[in-house]
């Protein structure tokens, strides 16, 4: 089955940089990878096994844990096949290499896990607001599951 | 002000108050003719839903889960529910499978209607065909309210089945209207499609090839119309798309008539899908009693609305509301490509807002 | 200004005044009551202002209609006949003021003298053997088109002083178009000044007795036609004035009466140049006598025609997208100016031949 | 005290005049081209065949220059309203504002968002229309409000 080649493929080259894989659904692929290798594994992806139409990216907080995890949703055309490269990053000082320069199109999606999550993207051309407004107060970070919303 | 003296490029602000601009803003960077620069502003409309949906029970989480394209409420509205019944591992009776066929297609046609009378709005003022499509459009509405009881947004999908099941007469009054439909998409054809003022503005605008539309990440109607067949209805085999057979509408050009001539044809694709469904509609029950807290668990739903493929990522925790919600929008994706377009083709001023509303962004799904 | 050689004494007013007016006021109406009555009434001030309020709801109307809708229905209780009139008053009571940085003095002498000059334009058409105002010693179309020429200075001179990027866009392509479009005009009517061998539009429309000059100039006849459509910015040329690029063009800035004054400049264009489509082609005022041998006649074949010039392009609107400002250049250049000196070639060629078609 | 004699011939002249204006402004309420939320095709809907907006003179033109009423449809986040106080006052004088749709006049379904403001807090509001998107009904049934309040002077 073509799952098993891609993680066989992956774990083969970065046997210790990867951290767990799964396969969720048929045609679905989980692969959790260790921050330093998030730009060798997805250049990998990319130009090897064929993964060229990114679909989003977005992080998810979890304060039990103390981690925040960012999720990139890539599809593959030839292989018809979705991946999601999973990196964890500590909550306090969450910091990850951008993947801008893999997919183009991560510049948007990390800069809003940016002013979502607090997540700094090192070598990030132009880490800006996306959607807050650009008078939002600094280390305010909406999505994370400490910000009440005002009302509730 | 003045970009760079060299060229005297100017930047004009394509504003959010602008006849054809929707709620956002688009940041020109142009000499008067020739556009160099397509700069989004996004955050107009930006609501902050998947913080909402995170204090929203699931069932009370479908009402503004819809709002992110309302245009096209059903389709999207199925991503969030398919998304929870993935999580949770629950079984929607097939009935209920073929009605959620027929609204998502009544949807689709509604939001491709509203995409062609805006492009041809957008073409040049051309208000016969944005009227009728807006005449059309009513038809259609009045299909959903007698379905659903709701013009846009029905709320009419929940985790485990539908809401009701389809009223008697319906079937009889929905296959008058696709007949009367089919012969008004032939007056399109012929008066817009084919129009020869049309093809020059439209006819090699915006081309797109098919490897830079994969790179960049493009979606629906843009990706299917630079040659790329890709389409979730196949892909997934969701809800009755797997017994119906309807083909993908492919067009290899790239350019702004060949992703109208996509919509055009899905919506004749529609019509064949709503009349299959409506034939051979199962009996039995059309819901699912779903118990309100669900178990931990992820899920990940894959629907092709009418602007495109729409991925969304539910994380349960086990309470009755969702740990997290990501939503991958079509429309975020192809406002990026827009903005990548001007270092593709040469565009001109003139033809923004062709280009702009063949790929049919709807900006609150962008902004989520 | 030539005033008639026959004196009428006061005795034969045909109207008689009852208003007790001082005595030189009397003498003066008594004198050119005729060509008083030309300035205010025909080809003048009402008739342009009437012209534009019935065009402008005619084609509300017609385009509502096209568009499966009803238009303006309320306003006037029978078919919102009243709602022009609604438009026109509210525009009078609107705040006026220009923008930040625009040139005061500029900005608000365009609308003041930019209706003006359609309106003499249409002071030179003929509605009558004799009913005309000023026939500028037999060089009427010489002087239209010294007119008209003047309109794209006026709306640079707007786009410029309302101090906004759009509006120096949509002025700059309002002046290419109209040199675009100008040209073919002026070349397909010098076809007709071959043929009749005058600039004297009076004497061009007593020619067309027997047979209007569309037929023998059919070539002249089209062009000028879609140059027309390109001068007055009628879709599928109103490109200065796209809504869905340049907002509304040279006029995105004026608010109030002077947005109302633009627009007649917009209708009264149009009528200037469909008045003058159909002295040269249509036979001008030439038709079987109805109401009459005089100009009555004249003056209701006159409206007629127009009536279905202008009916034709406010259809065009329902029917044609917009062209693309260099779509529209190409037009202009490549086809409408080729085709008008080929008109010409013909009917300097097969000139006696026409002639003898005309006797 | 002078006798007020201006007031006197010139009151009735001035009340007709403004019967007269009233009348015509209430006929022609001109929006501008602007729609903020979810609920914009609903409002194309009301411009449509059916729900003609037309036949009340409700003409909708490209800028906010020429235009009577502010017609903010759908939603306002904190991002636009700056734009929409600037359009409010690039506006010339005799203007309204008519809120259509629920999020406008109390957030609507979003109401615990952090990111959206109600239209009160950054414009006087005239008319408002509920519903989440309102009916074309319900808008139509807010121009004849507005009429009614255009008729009365305001």
């Amino acid at each position: 089955m073509s799952e098993e080649e891609v993680i066989k493929a992956i774990s083969e080259n970065f046997g210790e940089l990867v951290v767990e894989s799964k396969v969720l659904r048929p045609k679905k692929v989980s692969i959790t990878v260790k921050p330093e290798g998030l730009v060798s594994i997805a250049t990998f992806l990319r130009d090897s096994l064929g993964f060229d139409h990114p679909l989003g990216a977005g992080a998810i907080d979890y304060p039990a844990e103390n981690k925040i995890q960012m999720v990139y949703y890539i599809w593959s055309m030839n292989r018809r096949m979705l991946i999601m490269l999973r990196a964890d990053t500590p909550r306090d000082n969450p910091r990850l290499p951008t993947l801008s320069s893999v997919w183009d199109q991560m510049n948007l999606h990390e800069r809003e896990a940016w002013e979502m999550f607090g997540i700094v993207f090192e070598g990030h051309p132009r880490l800006e607001h996306l959607l807050l407004p650009e008078d939002w107060e600094e280390g305010v970070y909406p999505l994370r599951k400490d910000y009440k919303l005002p009302e509730r | 002000m003045v970009v760079s003296e060299a060229k005297e490029i100017m930047r004009i602000s394509w504003g959010p108050q602008h006849p054809m601009s929707g709620q956002f803003r688009f940041i020109l960077e142009t000499d008067g003719e020739n556009v160099y620069e397509i700069i989004p502003d996004f955050g107009f409309t930006h609501r902050g839903i998947e913080k909402i949906l995170e204090y929203r029970t699931f069932v009370q989480g479908i009402v503004p889960f819809e709002r992110l394209a309302m245009v096209d409420a059903a389709n999207v509205g199925l991503a969030y529910v398919r998304a929870i019944e993935d999580a949770a591992g629950i079984e929607v009776p097939k009935r209920a499978q073929y009605i959620r066929t027929i609204l998502c297609e009544i949807s689709r046609i509604n939001s491709h209607l509203y995409a062609i009378g805006l492009a041809a709005e957008a073409a040049g003022g051309y208000p016969a065909i944005f009227l009728w499509t807006t005449a059309d459009r009513e038809l259609f509405l009045d299909l959903a309210e007698m379905l659903t009881g709701a013009r846009w947004s029905y709320a009419f999908f929940i985790p485990g089945g539908v809401r009701a099941d389809i009223p008697e007469g319906f079937k009889e009054r929905a296959l008058k209207v696709l007949s009367y439909f089919e012969k008004r998409l032939i007056a399109y054809r012929d008066s817009w499609l084919e129009n020869e003022i049309w093809l020059t503005r439209s006819r090699g605008v915006g081309r797109l090839s098919a490897e830079d539309a994969i790179k960049l990440g493009a979606a629906g109607p843009s990706l299917r119309g630079s040659g790329v067949e890709l389409d979730m209805r196949k892909e997934e085999k969701y809800e009755a798309y797997e017994e119906l057979n309807f083909k993908v509408a492919v067009q290899k050009e790239g350019d702004c008539q060949a992703r109208f001539m996509v919509r055009f044809l899905e919506m004749i694709e529609s019509t064949k899908i709503i009349r299959q469904a409506l034939e051979n509609l199962p009996p039995g029950p059309f819901k699912k009693p779903v118990p309100p807290k669900l178990p931990k668990g992820e899920g990940f739903a894959r629907v092709e609305t009418a602007r495109g493929e729409m991925d969304v990522h539910v994380i349960l925790d086990g309470s009755d509301k969702p740990y997290r919600v990501k939503v991958c929008a079509p429309s975020f994706r192809n406002l990026y490509v827009i903005s990548k377009l001007p270092k593709l083709t040469k565009i001109l001023v003139a033809d923004v807002p062709v280009v702009i509303w063949s790929f049919d962004p709807w900006y609150l799904d962008a902004d989520r | 200004m030539l005033i008639d050689e026959r004196c009428i004494v006061m005795a034969e007013l045909p109207i008689p005044i009852p208003i007790p007016l001082p005595e030189w006021v009397v003498e003066f109406i008594a004198l050119n009551w005729e060509t008083l009555l030309k300035i205010i009434i025909i080809p003048g001030l009402a008739f342009i202002l009437l012209f534009e309020l019935v065009a402008v709801w005619f084609e509300r109307k017609f385009l509502a209609d096209a568009m499966l809708r009803i238009g303006p229905l309320y306003c006037g209780r029978v078919a919102g006949w009243l709602q022009l009139i609604a438009d026109a008053l509210k525009l009078t009571v609107k705040e006026l003021f220009a923008p930040k940085g625009a040139h005061k003095v500029l900005f608000y002498a365009v609308p003041v003298f930019a209706p003006t000059i359609p309106a003499l334009a249409v002071v030179l058409i003929p509605f009558g053997p004799d009913w005309i105002l000023f026939r500028a010693g037999g060089a009427g179309l010489l002087l239209f088109f010294a007119l008209t020429s003047l309109i794209p200075v006026l709306t640079i001179l707007a786009g410029w002083a309302s101090n906004n990027k759009y509006t120096i866009i949509g002025a700059l392509r309002s002046a290419y178009l109209y040199i675009a479009a100008e040209m073919p005009l002026f070349i397909a009517a010098a076809g007709v000044v071959i043929l009749a061998g005058t600039f004297d539009l009076v004497e061009i429309v007593e020619l067309q007795s027997k047979m209007w000059f569309a037929i023998p100039q059919f070539i002249g006849f089209i062009t000028f036609f879609i140059a027309m459509l390109g001068a007055s910015e009628r879709v599928p040329f109103d490109i200065p004035v796209a809504e869905q690029e340049l907002v509304l063009g040279w006029r995105t800035e004026y608010t109030g009466i002077a947005f109302g004054l633009l627009m007649t400049v917009e209708y009264a264009c149009l009528l200037a140049w469909s008045l003058l489509f159909i002295t040269l082609y249509l036979g001008g005022y030439q038709g079987p006598p109805i109401l009459g041998p005089g100009t009555a006649s004249g003056i209701f074949w006159m409206l007629v025609k127009l009536g279905i010039v202008v009916a034709i392009a406010i259809f065009l609107r329902v029917v044609f997208p917009r062209y693309r400002i260099d779509q529209a250049l190409r037009l202009g250049w490549r086809y409408l100016i080729p085709l008008a000196l080929l008109n010409i070639f013909l009917t300097l060629a097969m000139k006696p031949y026409m002639l003898a078609l005309l006797k | 005290m002078s006798f007020p004699i201006g007031r006197v011939i010139l009151g009735p002249v001035e009340l007709v005049l403004r019967k007269v204006f009233d009348w015509s402004r209430h006929y022609s309420l001109w929006p501008a081209h602007f729609v903020t939320g979810c609920c914009s095709p609903e409002f194309m809907q009301t411009a449509g065949p059916r729900y003609d907006m037309e036949r009340f003179g409700v003409l909708p033109l490209a800028s906010v220059r020429q235009s009577d009423v502010l017609m903010v449809v759908g939603l306002v986040t904190k991002k636009m309203a700056k734009r929409i106080k600037l359009l409010y006052d690039q506006m010339p004088e005799p203007k309204y504002v008519m809120a259509i749709g629920a999020c406008p006049i109390s957030k609507g379904p979003f109401r615990e968002s952090y990111s959206i403001v109600s239209l009160d807090e950054v414009v006087p509001v005239d008319v408002y229309v509920p519903g989440c998107p309102p009916r074309p009904e319900a808008i139509l049934h807010g121009v004849m409000l507005l009429q009614r309040l255009v008729l009365e002077g305001r």
